[in-house]
């Protein structure tokens, strides 16, 4: 499955890209799941992603929780809590 | 009825003036103005910046807006945000809720702030005088806030 | 900070402007405004009456006022009620609060539009387009919107 | 005791008139005596202030209840309940 990842604020600037079009290995069926993956691709996404309990996550420009399935997305950002208002 | 992000500023007289022209079945009219302050933690500011995800920030809003229109009986409802870059005193994110009544228009102004404010996917970034700064962490509170209005706000 | 009855009209957005000006320690702008609206009871109305007693109109708003002052962090507020012969779609009322959090802002304005809906000395009467009207009649539901503030609602 | 009596809204106009200056009856020590004096003051007083449960009083500018002294009162309102806003 071939997707286009986005980051935002501190994960965008700590990963030094703002996207990335990807393939996701097969087994990788929830939020959760593609939360774990992340944290397996280097030093840099390791030290985003093991702070899981930080990290949002919006599949195609809606909020999901970790339970959420990612089967059939097309767009998937993870950023920090929101900040605006 | 409406919802817009954006890098220039607003007038909110221009705006609540714009939403009741012409119109006599408006009561009352509550509005939110949300500024930059100059100091945060102590600290001196020169400047925030504000990233926003576009596309999922309009659609956010718009869920937002009529979730409130759903709630309350409201003839006109507005939200503005800003984006980029701020100075101090700059206006940040306005609201506007119209109603005959004024409980509803408050209450549909307080929750508007409340959703946006958990919800919508803006980040802020400081920049203070010395030279410091970095992302604003969220606030317990505003999830706190939100929750009062019931289940449909930990969607 | 401020209480005004007049005849003329206001500027929602000059008050807040003027209100604003040079600062850069307000985070939260509350406004309400109230507006005249064109049928009353299913019959279209062609003016309103606002009388008041002069006096004490201003002495209740400015109590009002402190007590709001009391209750939460405000850094500004105003008041501006009109008097005299309005239209359908006229300005009658704004009140204005600001702070540094929105709660504080929100919380404060709706309050101080309860207090004067209860204890403000003002008095409408209508004119209806078919030559009826009359004096408009107390709502309950007024006096029960202040009681949520307080034992202080029942001076 | 002489005071000045205020009339607003539609007890102004049931009176026809705004205001008067009146040496009240001594024995009268509450905003209760008031009410019940004004409504055997002839036969448009006794309309108005009949209603009791209607009328609002002020001292001197402020809101008094029906036990309130209206003794030293220079300013004594009646008036209907309020409808600003």
């Amino acid at each position: 499955m071939t997707v286009r990842l986005l980051y935002f604020a501190w994960l965008r600037e700590k990963l030094g890209r703002a996207e990335e079009i990807i393939a996701l290995p097969p087994h990788l069926g929830t939020v959760a799941d593609i939360l774990a993956w992340q944290a397996t691709r280097g030093p840099e996404y390791e030290v985003v992603f093991t702070r899981t309990g930080i990290v949002r996550v919006a599949i195609d420009q809606l909020h999901a929780d970790l339970s959420a399935s990612i089967s059939g997305a097309r767009e998937i950002a993870f950023f920090p809590p929101v900040t605006g208002g | 009825m409406g919802v817009r992000v954006q890098n220039a500023d607003f007038d909110s007289g221009g705006e609540i003036a714009a939403l009741l022209a012409g119109r006599t079945d408006i009561g009352a009219v509550v509005t939110f103005t949300g500024l930059m302050r100059g100091e945060s933690h102590g600290k001196a500011l020169t400047s925030m910046t504000l990233e926003h995800y576009p596309g999922m920030t309009e659609a956010e809003l718009a869920r937002v807006e009529s979730e409130a229109r759903a709630r309350w009986p409201l003839q006109a409802t507005l939200i503005v945000h800003r984006v980029g870059i701020l100075k101090p005193g700059d206006n940040i994110v306005l609201v506007v809720a119209a109603s005959l009544h004024r409980h509803a228009a408050f209450d549909a102004a307080s929750f508007l702030m409340d959703y946006l404010k958990s919800r919508a996917p803006f980040w802020k970034k400081e920049l203070a005088l010395d030279g410091s700064g970095g992302w604003v962490d969220a606030r317990e509170s505003d999830d706190v806030a939100v929750q009062r209005w019931g289940t449909a706000a930990s969607r």
